[in-house]
């Protein structure tokens, strides 16, 4: 929905979030798929295009912004989430979306990133984590496993990966989740329930990059063998997943998650997923079910809370000062504290 | 004994104690007192990078001078006639600076064993014959403070003793006639939340009063008159205050939301805590996680059609380069405010150096030509905001201003302006509202006479549009990587910039002879010691033309035309020739440099002695 | 213990550690404490003084170097842990140790801390946390509390802090801990502790600010009444606390902890703290048990698990490649790929 | 039919086609041959951002051209004379270069009308007439090349047609008599893993020439003979292989480790990549998390006593600005490569730029002097790496190195340096053992030639001591505020990077008449450029003089003097003017710029008439 200049209400249509660019990225990057599955989604936003800005660092995932008939700003390296928290503070009004890489969000922007989480600031950030760096043809990324063979790596990297779900959790993030490329359907869904959450939405999604590091996600991602292993987690309900739900989730007294046949141990002993703990606990312990995913990995909402919005608590600090003072008068300010005439 | 007044025609008063004395505040209160009274003045405050170094020691020691006189003045003053020494330490740092026959007023408790060893003080100076040449009253501070304040209850000694700077206070305002209300007002109000500190402040500062007035230590006082200023009301204001009132106002004149996105970084955090005061006017203020992201929020506000600033100091600019490239590129509205200090690297914090400029130019990758501004006093800082404003608003760039540690933090008599007269920014920008170019909107279509892009803003229907840092087409701004596009893209913004001139005021040269040969061109902060050291020689029979910049880039048009209008041009900076490097490159002439680079402004007198070197006047 | 150039050997005390610079804190700043602690353990490490180094970002904290006779480097404000980094990589026969302010660490910082951690580079990060800006005269900071009035926030500041030990096991941490500025005895057994894992090993500790943020931590911090409030967590035992160990912590099913009265639940139920486990799912909960310290707050190890340490896997590619391909031979280099001769 | 073999001078070929058609690949192996004949050489790719754009696309088009010749040449040629167009796309964005009567190749098969759509025809130009001033050769790679494959098994059809371009490199090689041992060696090696590939490829490339030779469709090859080069073993190499091997060099011939930190970046990447590669000789690369990382851990790994690097483009030396400064105010060794490329911001990044001089020069705050160098072609990279360690090594500072794009990726033969004479660098610095002041360790006493400070690394007994980027005493290195102090420190800074001067070669002329007025003054990749245009106005009887810098700070002793010495000075860079600004304001000579930002080095023939103008010669 949006209106047409002349006050009009037009419902809008995928095509309407179709920029005239052409799309750059390689045939088969799971990039497509994301894009079509976000522009497909927006329609349901009801939301005027205008009132939506895509901002994003650099990298393949960063060149999103171009293609959604949107505002949209391709920022620099690993900025995105501070350009757009600007954004936001100054214009709580629009609706913010980041669009960024492991790379970009994880290596050089993963300062940014924690706080923007920290501090809670209204925007839906969409990250492509493909377990490289795609655009600069193939180093291995903060999130590649370790002993990755990639370009600057010859012999294998050395530095253990970040589980983005779990340094998300810790740096206080109030919105969690992660879905796949091509699983539509899910995405959709998650994209849903993150617009209707306010805060920072930090969403993972596992890309494909099928030139520099095809497959990575196989063992999820495969439209076939790979639907055993997706965890997805329902709010409220206990854990299951695979052939027939058989497999289960269940705790241990030490806080450690287990994989477990449903039929051995019993439904009541299954985990109940509860997005909405206050404490994330629960759902740090879950990120840790996988680290790369090799085997089955949770996808869905890990956490979400309510908490104050960063601008939302600026905006209250100004409505107070004028509600108190009344609105600013320029020259009273100029005239505070002592002055003197000269006659 | 009926003390008598003597009439003088300016001051210059040194307050110095260690960190913990509160030496700032008496400094800012005496000022204050001075400036109600309508004296001109200047102010230097001087403080250790410690938060407060242990006590007595020599690099703990904090200082504040002021110069106010019965007229026009131009500088803090080159060296005190009177120096407060609050403990041994603070003589020592500071004895070698007091004029010959200077007064020296010294709390001669403080001169116990420990505290002269901790001051490397092999013997006291109060009884070794050193002090001979001075003027010198030994006033035991600490005694006749905790005597003032004796019966007031429920405050230690040491409670009691902080009040020693405001019996100092109101022993110099004594001395030199200040009016007493405003000081015991402000006391009232600061210490308003716990009586009995405001009650013991307010004693001590009375009892200093009455200790100058009746004891037989002191036999005269000193009248100051009020200056010949032009006709208003004033204020007292140092730089900082002054950017952060520019900021208010250009948010007020421009009808824009202002956001400051800053991190504390001294000698600029002060203008982010003062903005953050000013929610009344709208105004948003973030601290960010870094200097990145406060630049990258910046910018990322004035997308959203507000009014983006930040603020820092030097190491805070390095790390904002990336990101002012990039509002080049996007060619949006950017205030970045650089309070400059000593460098290089983390350098000496809290002094002042005039380090950034060629930073400021050239301090981005690739062709990545913004507009730079410079503050030339206190005041100035509120007028040089403005324009950063308006130039950033009208031509969508990136608008460096600099200002430094001197300017900052020193302070000056400040003419209120008239709201009304303030410019006007509403018309140096419109948000565009509909197609430029057949029925489309094309982001990068230039006006013709400015050569700024449309800024379009969220919000408006119909406008939707990318932007990047990757090379775009002129006009559509798709990316492009045409190379006869580029290669015009980078002329286009060399152009727009380079086009301000047109839109600045021509430089003005103060040669009141009009017959000078040598020309002294100088730029932010030299201002005052140029302009008192250029009144010195003329004093002596000696022309000269001073012209002050405040546009470092693009320079005023005629600036080639004045430059080659005299024999000889002197630069003298604060740093190792930088505006120097810049006209030699732009207008060729032989300009040579005075360089003082030593966290300090120039001293008149050290100033009119290198001119007088240069300009091979003999002594 | 340290040779004097000679060959021989010497016990060192801690004045061998003080450098005879002027010690510039404010009187009273918990920094001293800090100071006093770490010269005093110094001797133990049993390490010569010059292969000691102190690296620091900007900030009252990060004078520390200036302090300790040993090699050291005052940086620039945030990118201690990244110089710390390349100097542990270039030389892992040093001892390398980072001390950094919550300001330098977690905001200016906050990525190269993170990285460092999940790297796992060999070395020991001093935090010390005092909830403000120190040096540069009392602004809030990523550990001060939500609302918190400073200078750069005259009516609360609004955004959520972080609290360092989530932040830290959600970076992959090998080694997280936390103590007190004041607490000698617990300050040194961790430090000891730490000294023998191998990898970074991040240590929070809790000090006063006494001119800027007085009192922060008093609910734990004083020595009478804190004392209460102590969880000093030991390894393999159950958690217990306060008057009489009277007080005790376990887990809900549902991974949430609490405090109860161990007399209530009984001992059985207590959890019990196991520094060495992999998944650090119980850390993360023990870490949520206190944000702010208000009440009861852990202290001691949360977590220490064995991890390849990245130098040492850089050194052992590089022995390797020495194994397979001898010793590098420039004049043969130079010659590889296709040559032709010109005569 | 017997084929005629012609002999030509020179040659320029441009293969392009669709980034996935393995341009890149084709023309390497074609250079690869071309060398190892002993031809002079020099290439140009010129591949899009995009990693593998959509098929058939314009923007996906990837280059690469070659010129070769039984001469000296300079410049990877300004036009083709043969052009190889996988697909339409490679068509229209190339032909408009090819000179006149030049020969087109092109793959037939791939003008179809999706393909010709997607390249933006309306009408097939192969049809239509368009080519009708080019000598066009129609070939139908697909089809040939998939005949050649028949029979192998195991490929589907579209693995078949990516040998498409080997068949394209056997009709190229024979066309110019190119040896085939070394390209057959080079299959079998890449593609052993999979020999259907290794089988497909090798068929390919001996089906193409084999239909060279016995189709009807060529009447004739051609030689080129090989060029006088001095005598000695040769290889091919390109600036950035060059780098990695003068840092191997610079670590054996220094004895240190050296430690390099880097973060990806277009076009800087690759030397990480291949550096990584280099384990065997001690050599240490991290990829960090960030440039600021990057820098602030080569820095640490100097500290510690290793030779510390960074690599990175304009955004990334950006980022590195506030650790340079550190690395100035530490004073220690810090080797700093730039890769520039087109800006401001994101720019171009695979495309050319001289644009981070300035940058490089002044982009820190505060007074913050750095060595500067700029390599001059691909094979001068690994001695300017070489000089840049010597530098850093014996003046204990930071040292910038300049590249770009165009001699990162372009490639040139190489005589390769018997090791012996490489430049010892173990003279270049020692590390201080032991007291060096009154029986104490002054970390900031200086060596009275060099003023360079000592290098105390961690593991010294006794040499304890602490350094950091607050302002420092001269000579002990503790923390000082002292102003005097500030201003020597200062001083000494700057100092010491001027007297490197005294420490690099004369800048030398090349003047063949020894009477030339003009001088043309350049740096860094324009060498070949300029030298072309000079040679050009040379064959014309113009006489000009053209100088060459290597050493950008400071400059080579004698620049003054060389300026002085000419009537005209005309400084061509890919950037708006920046050497120019730098000996305008140093020397106030009148130099003039030839400036080019299009993301392209210049081509000679432009060259020459742009310096015509310059110096109004008339055409
Ligand atoms: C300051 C800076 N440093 C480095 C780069 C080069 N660079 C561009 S994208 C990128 C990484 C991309 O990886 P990721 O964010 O994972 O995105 P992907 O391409 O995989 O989608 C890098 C290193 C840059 N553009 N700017
Ligand atoms: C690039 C840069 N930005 C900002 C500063 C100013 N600065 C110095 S220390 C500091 C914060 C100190 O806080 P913290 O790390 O918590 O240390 P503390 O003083 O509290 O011990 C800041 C903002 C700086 N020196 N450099
Ligand atoms: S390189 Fe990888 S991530 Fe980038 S566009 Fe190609 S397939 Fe997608
Ligand atoms: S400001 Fe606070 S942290 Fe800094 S030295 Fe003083 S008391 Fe310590
Ligand atoms: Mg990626
Ligand atoms: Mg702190």
């Amino acid at each position: 929905m949006t209106s047409n200049g002349n006050g009009q209400v037009i419902q809008l249509t995928k095509k309407d979030f179709e920029s005239d660019q052409q799309v750059r990225w390689c045939p088969g990057c799971g990039d497509y798929a994301i894009l079509a599955t976000v522009q497909s989604f927006m329609p349901e936003l009801g939301i005027p295009r205008e009132n939506i800005v895509f901002i994003s660092g650099i990298g393949c995932a960063a060149r999103f912004p171009y293609y959604m008939e949107t505002y949209g700003m391709h920022g620099i390296h690993g900025r995105a989430p501070a350009i757009a928290s600007g954004l936001a503070v100054a214009r709580p009004d629009l609706n913010v979306w980041v669009v960024s890489g492991d790379g970009d969000a994880l290596s050089i922007g993963g300062n940014h990133l924690i706080h923007a989480m920290r501090r809670n600031v209204n925007m839906t950030i969409l990250m492509f984590n493909n377990q490289i760096y795609g655009l600069t043809k193939g180093q291995y990324s903060p999130t590649s496993e370790l002993g990755k063979v990639t370009k600057s790596t010859p012999f294998g990297s050395a530095d253990y990966p970040f589980n983005p779900i779990s340094l998300a959790l810790g740096a206080e993030a109030s919105f969690v989740a992660r879905t796949i490329d091509n699983d539509r359907a899910h995405f959709t869904e998650i994209l849903r329930k993150a617009v209707a959450h306010k805060g920072t939405k930090f969403i993972e999604v596992y890309q494909n990059c099928n030139i520099f590091n095809d497959g990575a996600f196989d063992a999820v991602r495969d439209p076939r063998s790979g639907r055993e292993n997706r965890i997805y987690l329902e709010d409220k309900k206990p854990i299951r997943f695979g052939k027939d739900e058989s497999k289960g989730v269940i705790m241990d007294s030490d806080a450690q998650l287990k994989i477990v046949d449903v039929e051995e141990v019993g439904e009541a002993r299954l985990l109940v997923h509860d997005e909405n703990a206050v404490i994330p606990g629960r759902a740090f312990a879950l990120s840790r079910l996988s680290h790369s995913p090799t085997g089955p990995v949770p996808l869905g909402i890990f956490r979400s809370v309510e908490r104050p919005v960063y601008e939302d608590l600026v905006e209250q600090q100004i409505a107070q000062a004028k509600e108190r003072g009344g609105p600013g008068d320029l020259a009273k300010l100029l005239r505070q504290g002592e002055t003197w005439e000269v006659s | 004994m009926a003390k008598t007044v003597q009439e003088v025609d300016q001051v210059v008063i040194r307050f110095a104690g260690d960190s913990g004395d509160g030496m700032q505040v008496t400094g800012d209160r005496f000022t204050n007192a001075t400036a109600v009274l309508g004296n001109d003045l200047a102010t230097l405050p001087d403080f250790p990078a410690e938060i407060r170094a242990p006590a007595g020691t020599l690099f703990g020691v904090s200082g504040f001078q002021l110069h106010f006189a019965d007229h026009d003045i131009l500088t803090p003053g080159d060296a005190p006639n009177v120096l407060v020494a609050m403990n041994p330490a603070a003589l020592k740092t500071n004895i070698s600076d007091l004029l010959p026959g200077g007064t020296l007023i010294v709390n001669s408790d403080a001169f116990d064993d420990r505290s002269l060893a901790k001051a490397e003080y092999a013997n006291n100076p109060l009884t070794d014959g050193s002090l001979a040449g001075y003027e010198v009253y030994e006033v035991p501070l600490n005694k006749l403070t905790l005597g003032a304040l004796e019966g007031i209850t429920g405050l230690t000694q040491k409670d009691m003793l902080r009040s020693k700077n405001m019996f100092a206070l109101g022993l110099l305002s004594w001395m030199f006639s200040r009016p007493t209300d405003g000081s015991e007002g402000w006391i009232r109000d600061k210490f308003g939340k716990s009586p009995e500190v405001a009650e013991a402040n307010l004693r001590a500062f009375r009892a200093g009063i009455a200790f100058g007035e009746t004891t037989e230590v002191f036999t005269h006082s000193f009248v100051i008159k009020p200056a010949q200023l032009d006709p208003g009301t004033y204020r007292n204001i140092t730089g900082n205050q002054a950017i952060t009132l520019g900021l208010v106002a250009a948010s007020v004149r421009s009808g824009l939301q202002l956001v400051l996105a800053g991190y504390p970084i001294t000698p600029a955090s002060d203008v982010l805590h003062e903005l953050a005061r000013h929610k009344q006017f709208g105004i948003k203020t973030m601290q960010c996680e870094d200097e990145i992201a406060s630049a990258a929020a910046a910018l990322g506000a004035s997308f959203a059609g507000s009014l983006g600033v930040t603020v820092t100091s030097g190491p805070g600019l390095d790390l904002k380069s990336e990101t002012i490239g990039l509002a080049v590129s996007v060619e949006l509205p950017l205030v970045v405010l650089d309070i400059q200090r000593a460098g290089p690297s983390t350098g000496m914090p809290t002094k002042t150096e005039q380090g950034d400029l060629l930073h400021a130019m050239f301090g981005r990758h690739g062709e990545a030509p913004v507009a730079i501004l410079a503050a030339s006093s206190p005041a100035d800082c509120f007028d040089i905001v403005l324009e950063a404003a308006r130039l950033a608003l009208k031509y969508r760039t990136p608008v460096i201003v600099l200002s430094d540690a001197f300017l900052a933090t020193g302070s000056e008599p400040w003419k209120l302006p008239d709201v009304e007269s303030l410019p006007d920014l509403t018309t140096a920008f419109e948000f565009a509202t509909g197609p430029n170019h057949e029925g489309e909107f094309w982001p990068f279509l230039r006006d013709e006479e400015t050569l700024a892009r449309p800024w379009a803003i969220p919000g408006t229907p119909g406008l939707e549009h990318r932007i990047g840092g990757i090379e775009k087409h002129d006009g559509t701004g798709d990316i492009s990587y045409d190379p006869e596009n580029h290669h015009r893209m980078t002329l286009l913004r060399a152009q727009k910039i380079a086009g301000i001139s047109k839109d600045i005021p021509r430089l003005e040269v103060d040669d009141p002879s009009g017959s000078a040969e040598t020309l002294v061109l100088a730029w932010g902060s030299t201002f005052g010691p140029v302009r008192a050291a250029c009144k010195r020689l003329r004093n002596n029979n000696v022309n000269v033309a001073h012209a002050h910049l405040r546009h470092m880039n693009p320079f005023p048009s005629n600036l080639g035309e004045v430059l080659h209008g005299y024999k000889r041009v002197i630069v003298p900076e604060n740093n190792m020739g930088q505006l120097l490097k810049l006209v030699r490159a732009e207008f060729l002439v032989d300009a040579q440099g005075i360089n003082k680079v030593a966290g300090a402004p120039f001293k008149a007198a050290e100033l009119t002695q290198a001119l007088e070197a240069h300009m091979e006047i003999p002594r």
